[in-house]
C-alpha cells in the first residue's frame, strides 16, 4: 500500500512553465508555494512579479499577485503592505529588477525597514533580454555585452546585495542560500519560511532571501553543470550562508 | 524501504537533473522525444527506487509525483 | 455649513482629500507643492491613515500602485519634473487599470526649469503622458476652493473608471492662500464594485493585477476595451464653465490660474463695450470640445491664453475644426501674462 | 454699506521680518470682515535672507487676479524692495516706507508717501521683531476699510499656539503703528 509522500503544493498551479530546462525559478516558484501551505496564508498572501524572466510569476503561483514595472517591486510591495500589514507581503526579483534598476527601490524599501520579504534570485546573467551582462555577473563571466568577460577596471565588481543590505539597521533577516542540491534547496526553502514566519509574526523590519540560481542557456552549460557552477564558482563570490537575523 | 515516483513525462524538459540526484540511478533518459521535443527522463528501475524525493525535490517543473510504502 | 479658512491650495488639496477618505499618500518633495506631503505627514497618522515620503517620484508612483491594487485610495502629488518621472508608473495605473489621484502643482520646464508657476504640462496631462495608448482624466481647478472641491471628484472618477486620475494646479494655486471651506463638496466616496483588489483570498480564484498581455491580439482587445471606456468619459464626463459667451464677439478660453488673468482682462474689455466671454475647461482630458464647436462660427473669434507656449490652443482648434479663427497669447517658463498683455490681445483681436 | 473697491498690496522686505505674516494677518481680518481676499507668497530658492514679498488682493467683488504686478499700496521694508518695487506702484498710490531702514530720495510726485520710522517704533515698545505688526497698523490706519482693532481680533488666528503669549506685545505693535501716523 503505497502512499503519495510529494507532489505538487497547491499554491501552485499544475501548469508547463515558460523557462528553460533546468532554470532554477521553476523550484524557487515550488519552495514559495509549499511554504505558502504549510504556513496556510495563501487567503492573506500577495506575490509581486517583476521585469525579467520571472515577469509571468503569476502564471504559476496560485495566489492573488501583481506585476509591477522593472525594478519597483520594493516601492509596490511597500504600498501593499502600508495599506494590508496582516498580509504577507513578498516581491520576487532577479538580479536586474533588484540590483540595476531597482536598486534604489530595494535600498530604501531596507532602509526604512518594510516589513515585507524580497525573494532575490541571482543567477548573474540577463535571461529574459538574451543574455547581457548583470550587475551580478561574475568578474570574467562572459555575457553578450562583456563579450571578453566582465573586467572590473571597464565594468565593475559584482554587487553583493546581500552583503550591502545587511548592514542596514532596517534590515532584519538576510540569507544567501542556493538552489543546488537537495540540501541547499531544503534550507532555501527553511529560509524562505522563516522570512515568511517573521512577517506572520509581526516582527519588524525588511527580510531577504537571496537565491543563487542556474541560467544553463545564457551560463551555455548544461543543466548539471550549471548546478555545479553554482557550487565551485559562484559561492566564491556571494558566500552561502545568514548575513542578518 | 520501496518507494515509486511518476514522472509527467509529457511537460518534462529534459534537464535530467533527477537522474543526477537520484542517489539510486533509477531515473534515465528515454528513447523517444515527448509532444515538445525533448527525450524526457524516465522512471525506469522501479524496484530499486526508496521514495526519498530528492528527484521531486530538484525538479524545476515539478512534474515528479513521489510514493511510498 | 463649516466656516471659511485661509489655506494655501497645496493644503486645501491635502485635507480635501483626506476627507474623501485617502487611505495613504506616497510623495517625495519637490517645490512648489512641499506642502501637500508636509501635511499629509501630521495629518494621515492623525486618522490612522498611512504617509510615506518615498525615496523618489518613481518610488512614490510605485507605492501607489501597490496600496492601489490591493483596492485602498492611494494618492500622490508633485511638480512638473517629479510628474514627468511618475509617467511609467501611470501608465501602468492605466493598463492594470487601478484607480488612483495624481496632483501636478506645474513649474516651468522643460528640464530642472524654474519653480515659478505654469501650465506647460498640458501636453503631457491630456495625451497620457506616459507609453501607450491611454488617456486619464485631468481635472484643472481655478481657485483654491475648486481644487479642494474637485479632489473629491478625483477620487470618485478614479473608482468609477478604474484608472489615474490627474489633478492639475500651478505654482500660484499651489501657493495661494484663498478663504476655502474643503467640506464643501464632502460626501461619502463612491460604491463601486472592487472584487478586482489583492489580498484576502477566500472563496475566489486568484486576482492577479496586470499591464502584460502576450498573445495574439490579448493586447489590443484590452486597449479596445479602454478605448471604449475612455469614449463613454468623452461622452460623460466634461466640465466647463461658460461666461458670457452667448453674446460674446470673442471667446477666451483658459483654464485654471490663467482663466483668472483672463477674466480680470474680460471685465476691463466689456467696461470698454467690447463682448467679450469666457470658456474655461475644467475636464482638460475629456477637453470640451463638443461645447466649443457649438459655440463656433457666427462670426465668432476664439483667443486662447495659457501660461504655456500654445498647448491647449491647439484642442482649441481642433474644437472649432476651422469655423472660427483661433489666436494665442501665452507666457512660459515661470512669466505669468499681466491682464493688460491679454487685454491688448483682445483688443487687437476685435479691431 | 462700503462703496465697491478693490485693492492690491505689496508687502516687501528682507527674510525675518514677518513679511509673510504681515499679509497673512491682513488677510485673515479681511476674510473675517467679510471682505474677498487671496494672499500670494512669492516663493523663492532661498529660505533664510534675501528679499521676502507677497502680494494681498482684497475688496468687496471677487478676486479674479491674485497676481499684484502694479500695486495699490506698498509697504516696503527695506531698501532692496525699496528699490525693486517703487517703480512698480500704480500712479495715484500709496507707499509706505520704513524710514529706520530707507533713506532714499523718492523721485516720483505721482505718490502718496507715507514715511514712519517703523523699527524704531517698534524697539521702543521693547520688541524690535513687531516692525511687520508696526507696518499693518501704518497701512490700516490709512485706508479706511479695515481698523486697526479688526487686525488685533484675528492675531489669534494667525499666530501659533506656541506664540501665543506674543498677542498683546503685537497687537500693541499694530496700535502703535496706527497711532504714528494719526
Amino acid at each position: 500500500m503505497s502512499t503519495l509522500v510529494y507532489e505538487k503544493p497547491e499554491s501552485l498551479y499544475d501548469r508547463k512553465t515558460h523557462y528553460c530546462p533546468g532554470c532554477g525559478h521553476g523550484v524557487a516558484h515550488r519552495l514559495i508555494a509549499e511554504t505558502i501551505d504549510e504556513l496556510d496564508i495563501r487567503h492573506k498572501t500577495i506575490g509581486i512579479a517583476p521585469v525579467g524572466c520571472s515577469v509571468l510569476a503569476y502564471n504559476y503561483l496560485n495566489i492573488d499577485m501583481v506585476e509591477v514595472a522593472h525594478g519597483r517591486a520594493p516601492a509596490v510591495a511597500t504600498g501593499m503592505k502600508r495599506v494590508k500589514p496582516d498580509h504577507i507581503i513578498f516581491a520576487y526579483q532577479g538580479d536586474g529588477d533588484l540590483a540595476s534598476i531597482g536598486c534604489a527601490e530595494i535600498m530604501h524599501a531596507a532602509h526604512r525597514g518594510e516589513d515585507i520579504t524580497v525573494i532575490f534570485v541571482n543567477n548573474a546573467i540577463y535571461g529574459m533580454t538574451g543574455g547581457q551582462m548583470a550587475p551580478t555577473t561574475m568578474v570574467g563571466q562572459i555575457a553578450s555585452t562583456c563579450p571578453n568577460g566582465r573586467d572590473p577596471l571597464k565594468e565593475g565588481y559584482p554587487m553583493q546585495m546581500a552583503e550591502i543590505l545587511s548592514i542596514m539597521p532596517g534590515a532584519t533577516y538576510i540569507e544567501r542560500c542556493a538552489i543546488t542540491d537537495p540540501a541547499n534547496i531544503r534550507k532555501t526553502k527553511k529560509a524562505i519560511k522563516h522570512a515568511f514566519q517573521r512577517q506572520l509574526d509581526g516582527e519588524n523590519g525588511f527580510n531577504m532571501v537571496e537565491i543563487l540560481s542556474p541560467c544553463p542557456t545564457y551560463w551555455r552549460m548544461s543543466p548539471v553543470d550549471a548546478k555545479k557552477h553554482i557550487t565551485e564558482q559562484m559561492t566564491k563570490t556571494f558566500p552561502l550562508g545568514k548575513l542578518k537575523g | 524501504m520501496a518507494g515509486k515516483i511518476e514522472i509527467n513525462t509529457d511537460r518534462c524538459k529534459g534537464c535530467y537533473l533527477c537522474i543526477e540526484a537520484c542517489p539510486k540511478n533509477c531515473i534515465i533518459i528515454g528513447q523517444e522525444t515527448n509532444a515538445s521535443g525533448y527525450f524526457p527522463a524516465v522512471f525506469e528501475y522501479e524496484d530499486k527506487c526508496i521514495g526519498c524525493s530528492m528527484c521531486a525535490m530538484v525538479c524545476p517543473e515539478v512534474i515528479i509525483k513521489v510514493y511510498r510504502d | 455649513m463649516s466656516e471659511k479658512v485661509l489655506m494655501c491650495g497645496n493644503e486645501a488639496v491635502a485635507e480635501a482629500a483626506i476627507q474623501a477618505g485617502l487611505d495613504a499618500f506616497f510623495g517625495y518633495p519637490i517645490t512648489p507643492q512641499n506642502e501637500i506631503p508636509e501635511y499629509m505627514s501630521r495629518r494621515m497618522p492623525e486618522e490612522g491613515r498611512v504617509f510615506v515620503q518615498s525615496e523618489s517620484e518613481i518610488a512614490a508612483i510605485n507605492m501607489v500602485y501597490g496600496a492601489a491594487a490591493t483596492g485602498a485610495r492611494a494618492m500622490t502629488s508633485s511638480s512638473s519634473p517629479g510628474i514627468s518621472l511618475k509617467q511609467e508608473g501611470i501608465s501602468y495605473l492605466a493598463g492594470s487599470q487601478l484607480p488612483a489621484v495624481i496632483v501636478n502643482m506645474m513649474r516651468g520646464g522643460p528640464g530642472l526649469g524654474n519653480i515659478e508657476p505654469s501650465q506647460s504640462d498640458y501636453f503631457q496631462a491630456t495625451r497620457g503622458g506616459g507609453h501607450g495608448d491611454y488617456y486619464h482624466i485631468a481635472l484643472a481647478g481655478n481657485s483654491v476652493q475648486e481644487m479642494a472641491d474637485l479632489m473629491y471628484d478625483a477620487f470618485d472618477l478614479a473608482d468609477k473608471y478604474r484608472g489615474p486620475v490627474m489633478v492639475i494646479g500651478d505654482g500660484i494655486l499651489a501657493q495661494m492662500i484663498e478663504p476655502v471651506d474643503v467640506f464643501a463638496k464632502k460626501r461619502p466616496p463612491i460604491q463601486t464594485d472592487k472584487s478586482w483588489a489583492l489580498g484576502n483570498l477566500k472563496d475566489r480564484s486568484p486576482n492577479i493585477v496586470n499591464s502584460l498581455f502576450l498573445g495574439d491580439n490579448v493586447l489590443e482587445n484590452h486597449n479596445l476595451r479602454l478605448q471604449a471606456k475612455y469614449q463613454i468619459i468623452r461622452d460623460t464626463e466634461v466640465r466647463f464653465e461658460a461666461t458670457d459667451t452667448e453674446d460674446a464677439d470673442l471667446i477666451v478660453v483658459a483654464y485654471g490660474i490663467a482663466s483668472r488673468i483672463a477674466s480680470s482682462a474680460i471685465r476691463k474689455a466689456r467696461k470698454k463695450g467690447l463682448k467679450v466671454g469666457l470658456f474655461r475647461p475644467i475636464t482638460l482630458w475629456p477637453f470640451p470640445a463638443k461645447p466649443i464647436a457649438a459655440l463656433a462660427g457666427q462670426g465668432r473669434k476664439f483667443l486662447a491664453v495659457e501660461l504655456s507656449y500654445g498647448q491647449m490652443v491647439e484642442d482649441v482648434r481642433l474644437a472649432v475644426n476651422g469655423a472660427s479663427p483661433v489666436d494665442f497669447y501665452g507666457r512660459a517658463g515661470g512669466s505669468v501674462p499681466t491682464v493688460e498683455a491679454v487685454l491688448e490681445k483682445i483688443e487687437e483681436n476685435l479691431k | 454699506m462700503t462703496n465697491s473697491f478693490q485693492e492690491k498690496i505689496t508687502i516687501a522686505g528682507f527674510g525675518g521680518q514677518g513679511i509673510m505674516l504681515l499679509g497673512k494677518l491682513l488677510a485673515q481680518t479681511a476674510m473675517k470682515n467679510n471682505l474677498n481676499v487671496t494672499y500670494m507668497p512669492a516663493y523663492g530658492a532661498e529660505v533664510r535672507g534675501g528679499t521676502a514679498n507677497c502680494m494681498v488682493c482684497l475688496g468687496t467683488d471677487p478676486i479674479a487676479n491674485p497676481m499684484v504686478i502694479n500695486p495699490d499700496t506698498l509697504i516696503v521694508l527695506n531698501k532692496a524692495s525699496f528699490s525693486k518695487f517703487l517703480p512698480k506702484l500704480k500712479s495715484g498710490g500709496k507707499i509706505i516706507v520704513n524710514t529706520s531702514k530707507i533713506d532714499n530720495a523718492i523721485d516720483r510726485d505721482d505718490i502718496e508717501v507715507i514715511a514712519a520710522p517703523i523699527d524704531d517704533i517698534a524697539i521702543a515698545l521693547d520688541s524690535p521683531k513687531s516692525a511687520n505688526m508696526v507696518a499693518l497698523g501704518i497701512f490700516l490706519q490709512s485706508h479706511s476699510f479695515l481698523s486697526p482693532q479688526m487686525a488685533c481680533d484675528c492675531l489669534c488666528d494667525v499666530l501659533a499656539k506656541r506664540y501665543h503669549s506674543m498677542l498683546q506685545v503685537n497687537a500693541d505693535a499694530i496700535l502703535k503703528g496706527a497711532q504714528s501716523i494719526q
